[in-house]
């Protein structure tokens, strides 16, 4: 086979991490579709895990034809990317490096492109049980085109506005997670409270060792989240502040883990597994805004509150009797905000924040990021989700609900016996 | 004595327990037996496909109640489990079959008590 | 402990890569492992299992003992390798680089040691449930030693007589699809029919969500098996093209995933997670041979193809009516030729294809590539097969096949209740 | 956002293959539970992956906190480290390197920080099923603290006792293998026996797929475990000794599995998969302290010996009368103990061993380095258990241990049926 | 009309099945109720291995099937399910067992029909 | 003949299956067919936590067995059983029941013995 020069720009340890990176972040959707499907009923097993692998399969596709090309082409008033070379991603060659790093700019495509796939599979958890999986399916992908890229855009695109005003998102507190928890709080108050819900009574998880697994492959596939992020900052890219950022997340995931663990001993007296799961991804959460941008010690801090954010928030889902499913808000919206203001506190670097350097205006900027967020994608979900209801539809019928939707919406069921 | 056997809609259990309350006078610690069962009846299977090929199980996923009773309560008992497990006003095929079995004796292993007031 | 000081040749970017893709095709394995056992009963889970498993032991040994210098030695007229010194990889010193790559051989060893070890392991779907273990295992080192091995010397190997005519192979689409997908087919047709099967009615997978996860450890690691495979043709090795074949197989798994759902929803209107699972793979699979070779957008077109073309071939078996378990051939041997095929109209690296270039001749080669691979793995899995019937049987007996091969050949359940 | 310039000191590609290390002996964590978690009954399932899931949360912290300073701060005296600066990281920079190593230092405490969980997750599956979860969770953190951490000093700290004489260790088969196998020995005898082991009966795994996908984790991480470990010995971190680990571990895995199989074949005629998963296991534990400084054919040799080795130590668990769940020690006691002294006898660098170079001087250093870690973490152990058994319990009472430790300690169930 | 009550091995159930069709002459849409047990009978259970310990399971999977018929079907009852779950000509170890209790009543849940009409 | 069905804790099967050797002399070929069931009495279900929020299950999960025997076996029987099931000496709510139903008859499938010496 003929040899192929690449040209001595390209760093190939930089491009090895990348490249890692994004496989690992590929790891996160089955992840999440396990993390999610475990604590759902057998009945709707396969309807809760198709939520996340449709997402992989419809904007996979789509933020190669036109995602990208939202999201990180030619800035157009700071509000979107355009370049109409960039769809199908054409006019990308093999050599071309992504800006002034020495990585091939199809290694950043990809990476980025697991963080659309897994956004709109974050939000599914909020309706599981009870979404039409046709809806959801087109929901993704005008949800990722019409909110998804232009919100990356603001804050990672260099000419975005967010971004140009120093609003900091290390890995996707705010694009990431809080956009994902707050389209999930508009899109479970649009579909409405599952049946049983009503009846009042959590649904008890069917598989609770599916979803061990899940957030330990989402632990696993956030270390390429987070520290291969560090693209956007550093070269080469697998350098100092990848180490830094993956030093973080490790510590943000075990501090959160464990003071939720110790928050339900306290509470109820039972350390449970899901809690302890949930703890590990309410810290991931959390630190996603700010790895790269703080010390080990603030990760032990900003864990540690993540849990008592997300376990207050999901205990007062009761209260308000809104129905997330998953808590989709209760940990990703909560977590990222959470993470987002706590990164203008504590960041050291590139800027100090208000109490590691006494700059408040970096808190100013977190929280103009994070309300610009909450406000762009509520809308935009709201109107997105009015208009489905009212074409497609949101909601399975009550009898499909009654029988789950494996069966009803798939033609499968998650297992079989010897007998049926 | 008698045992009731009744064979139902898994989603009716919940129904059917809250209309035995009623009769059994036990309070909340009304005695009941549940097992899953696989129901073949008028009532057709489920449909599922696999790689584009359809599979009609011949089965339908039931779940299957025994309640032992005195004889004065056989009769209350049996309304009530067809006032829960019906569907709908006039019921639908699949909603299933209760049978009265004869019972000669029943003990509570606890106590060792026999008959009538074990039960 | 003393310093050890790899030669400054040694490049750590792109070993760091070259172990990172052989760990990740490694977790191919137990991800197909699972991809398959959650399709078969509950009774044969961990036989289905065990062909995955014993594969990856027996041929993990096979494969440092003999297979390496049989199909990396030192060429013997474009047929085979062969250097006794290769014998255990004796002669093979941890500073010895690979080929004009900066990276220890060893590291390519491995690399290459994953691929032998997934190829048999390929081939146990289409036998699924009935073929007996130990005969299996046999097959599985006589199958790798004499045909695998060669076959990868003639397509992969500077000297094999189909890489000196330029047929192209970015990652095996011929060496691992085709050659397992055919060899499947013979092998299913020699064992026959499972007693079900006879009865009619497919059977219906008992654990859905574990064929998912499967599926979703198959994409993780593919892009280890493909980005991975830019070692042939670049260095360093984490460079452009290793960029490229990153992205294409991203964009043909998930294209392929997304047609074979949306075909399933044309079909019987009920989009399948097994469909979602299958096109996803039939897609890495067709793209296997093309990803380092063609655009992004033609990896959609082959994701495209690869699911109509797979969809299809499933569909037939129920009318030819032999019994492929779980579609072994129907997935990678039609996958598989077809992007073998369709590498050659779409590649445009290092040479032109038929569209991109107007260069029917690469087609020929193609066709040629595949052709060879077919008659070679066609005759061989016969031969090997009548053996194997004739001494040890194929095919486990009446009342085992009945009771399940867990019991029968393993002495074990998949799965206990509290009762049993 | 402000670009950020890493010290050009740094080296990318071996950046890359520490942080890829890191993370993949995280993810050897849930494989551990899985692996675990698959072999005991359905009512302590939650309870069992609990132990490891737990020690990711508590000793993620600690290490952070406190661990690593004791482990490789400044040498006291060749026993235990400390620099006061150290505790909770806070004095190391993201750009400071860690050593000669042209790694960001906080690469190398993470890197390290995943062997310090792991090792008293292995502790848990001799006690699984009936040990305390609240002493457990103590007794992790009192070990971690006063017994792994000074035993990693005095085996890889620069001025431990043991380095400085020279024992091997590459990848832990003294520090963690033989400190957990012994351990859980020691811990198994004072918790006691199980009430079902005292009836006598095997406990049948309740769900082996889940613990053969386990076993296919912990493979994956392994190459993390040591080839990563490679960073102690080489710079750049990817060159030819993780080259050479990989392919040993590789190679040990493979022999092991292979080798476990055949026996039972030839022990009962019935080659089961958890046998292959152990033999796996085995071979993975018994080449760890080898994997860098031998070649791959005395991995072969390494990876048979310990399946007979642990196979024999399994079975003789029933002679004996101790209640060792898991064979937590018959695996990884023996086997690390088995891999500590036949690295003296194979190594051929940094020294040569004695059937290598008739050095048996290293044969004696390696008998040293196991004796004392022996000695050292029996002792700790045993007077750990005993305080914590007067103090908190070590046990759960007859009742909890009968209906689970699920439904006892964790308030949940590992798996719903559709009615309860 | 009587309960059936018989247990038989699992992949006998089709065979059974496909008997009681031709006789309970209700065509595809006999009745029917499936349950999985395990049971204890001269046959010995399974042999297991873990880890090279022998372990024999006392119990072996066997599948139970209920059949509510009137008396004059319970003859070619028994005999339907005897010729479809008799493994070989003069059957083996570990075939089974029917058992017939008395029913006293039995209702259809749907419409409310009692007795033989509802069965 | 009498089925006699009992409900008992899943942790007393051994003991119970032990009491049954004894008095069915028919050696360690005794029969006996085991199904999981749930039941719910006078004792409460499980209580389960999920994200902080308390879960009380309405049901506890139980085993039911069911022994064909010949009259003069089933207060042996019986006994056994009781001996075998009570948790401590007088035993604790949630034993469980046993319930004995008459036997019109029995068939032994693999020959077709019936009545007495089939069972
Ligand atoms: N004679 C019978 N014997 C055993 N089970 C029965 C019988 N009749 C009904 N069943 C059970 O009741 C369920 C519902 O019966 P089905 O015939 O579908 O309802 P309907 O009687 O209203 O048409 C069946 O699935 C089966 O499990
Ligand atoms: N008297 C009985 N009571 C309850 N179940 C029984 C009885 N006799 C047999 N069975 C059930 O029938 C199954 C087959 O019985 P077995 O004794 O093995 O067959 P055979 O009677 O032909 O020897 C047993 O596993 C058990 O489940
Ligand atoms: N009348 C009954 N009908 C059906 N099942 C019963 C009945 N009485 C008891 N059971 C079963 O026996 C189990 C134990 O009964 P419970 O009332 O808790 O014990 P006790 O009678 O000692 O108070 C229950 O869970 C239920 O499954």
């Amino acid at each position: 086979m003929l040899g192929f020069d690449t040209p001595p720009a390209i760093d190939s340890g930089s491009t090895a991490w990348m490249l890692a990176s994004a496989a690992m972040v590929l790891l996160m959707v089955p992840g999440l579709a396990m993390f999610y499907a475990g604590m759902v009923r057998r009945k709707n097993i396969i309807g809760t895990m198709m939520y996340s692998f449709g997402a992989m399969a419809v904007i996979g596709v789509q933020w190669v034809v036109i995602g990208y090309c939202l999201a990180f082409g030619t800035d157009r008033g700071g509000l979107i990317g355009w370049d109409t070379s960039l769809l199908g991603l054409a006019s990308i060659k093999p050599t071309d490096l992504y800006a002034d790093k020495l990585i091939p700019q199809l290694a950043f495509v990809m990476f980025q492109g697991k963080f659309a796939i897994i956004t709109p599979a974050l939000i599914s958890g909020a309706v599981a049980e009870r979404m039409k999986f046709s809806t959801f399916i087109v929901f993704s992908l005008l949800w990722s085109t019409l909110i998804y890229c232009p919100l990356a855009h603001w804050v990672w695109a260099p000419g975005g506005w967010l971004f140009e005003r120093g609003v900091l998102d290390f890995a996707g507190g705010t694009v990431v997670h809080i956009a994902s928890g707050f389209s999930a709080l508009v899109l479970a108050l649009l579909v409405g409270r599952r049946q049983d819900f009503e009846r009042g009574g959590a649904v008890a998880p069917h598989n609770l060792p599916m979803t061990l697994t899940g957030a330990g492959l989402l632990w696993f596939g956030w270390f390429g989240f987070n520290a291969g992020s560090a693209v956007a900052v550093e070269h080469p890219v697998a350098g100092a502040i990848a180490g830094l950022a993956f030093a973080t997340t490790q510590t943000a995931a075990a501090a959160a883990g464990l003071s939720w663990m110790l928050i339900e001993w306290w509470h109820h007296g039972k350390p449970t597994s899901l809690g302890l799961a949930s703890g590990i991804v309410a810290g991931l959460v959390a630190i996603t805004p700010a790895a790269g941008h703080v010390m080990p010690w603030a990760a032990l801090v900003i864990g540690m509150l993540a849990s008592y954010a997300c376990y207050a928030a999901v205990q007062l889902k009761g209260r308000l009797g809104y129905d997330d499913s998953l808590d989709a808000f209760g940990v990703h919206g909560v977590g990222g905000l959470l993470g987002a203001i706590a990164t203008g506190f504590l960041c050291f670097t590139p800027v100090a924040g208000a109490l590691t350097g006494g700059n408040w205006g970096q808190v100013g900027k977190q929280l103009l990021g994070a309300g610009a967020t909450i406000a762009f994608t509520v809308t935009g979900t709201l109107v997105l989700g009015l208009l489905l209801r009212a074409s497609m539809g949101l909601r399975v019928d009550a009898d499909q609900e009654r029988d789950g939707l494996d069966l009803a919406l798939h033609g499968e069921r998650g297992y079989h016996s010897e007998l049926i | 004595m008698k045992l009731i056997i009744a064979v139902i809609r898994p989603e009716r259990l919940e129904a059917v327990q809250h209309e035995l309350v009623t009769v059994l006078d036990e309070g909340d610690s009304y005695r009941l037996t549940v097992r899953p069962v696989e129901g073949h009846g008028r009532q057709q299977g489920e449909v599922e496909y696999v790689r584009g090929q359809r599979v009609q199980s011949r089965m339908v996923s039931r779940v299957e109640i025994t309640v032992g009773v005195n004889d004065q309560y056989v009769e209350p008992a049996i309304d009530a489990i067809i006032r829960g497990a019906r569907s709908g006003a006039n019921g639908q095929v699949g909603d299933g079959k209760i049978f009265v079995v004869p019972l000669d004796d029943c003990i509570r292993i606890r106590t060792g008590e026999r008959g009538g007031q074990a039960i």
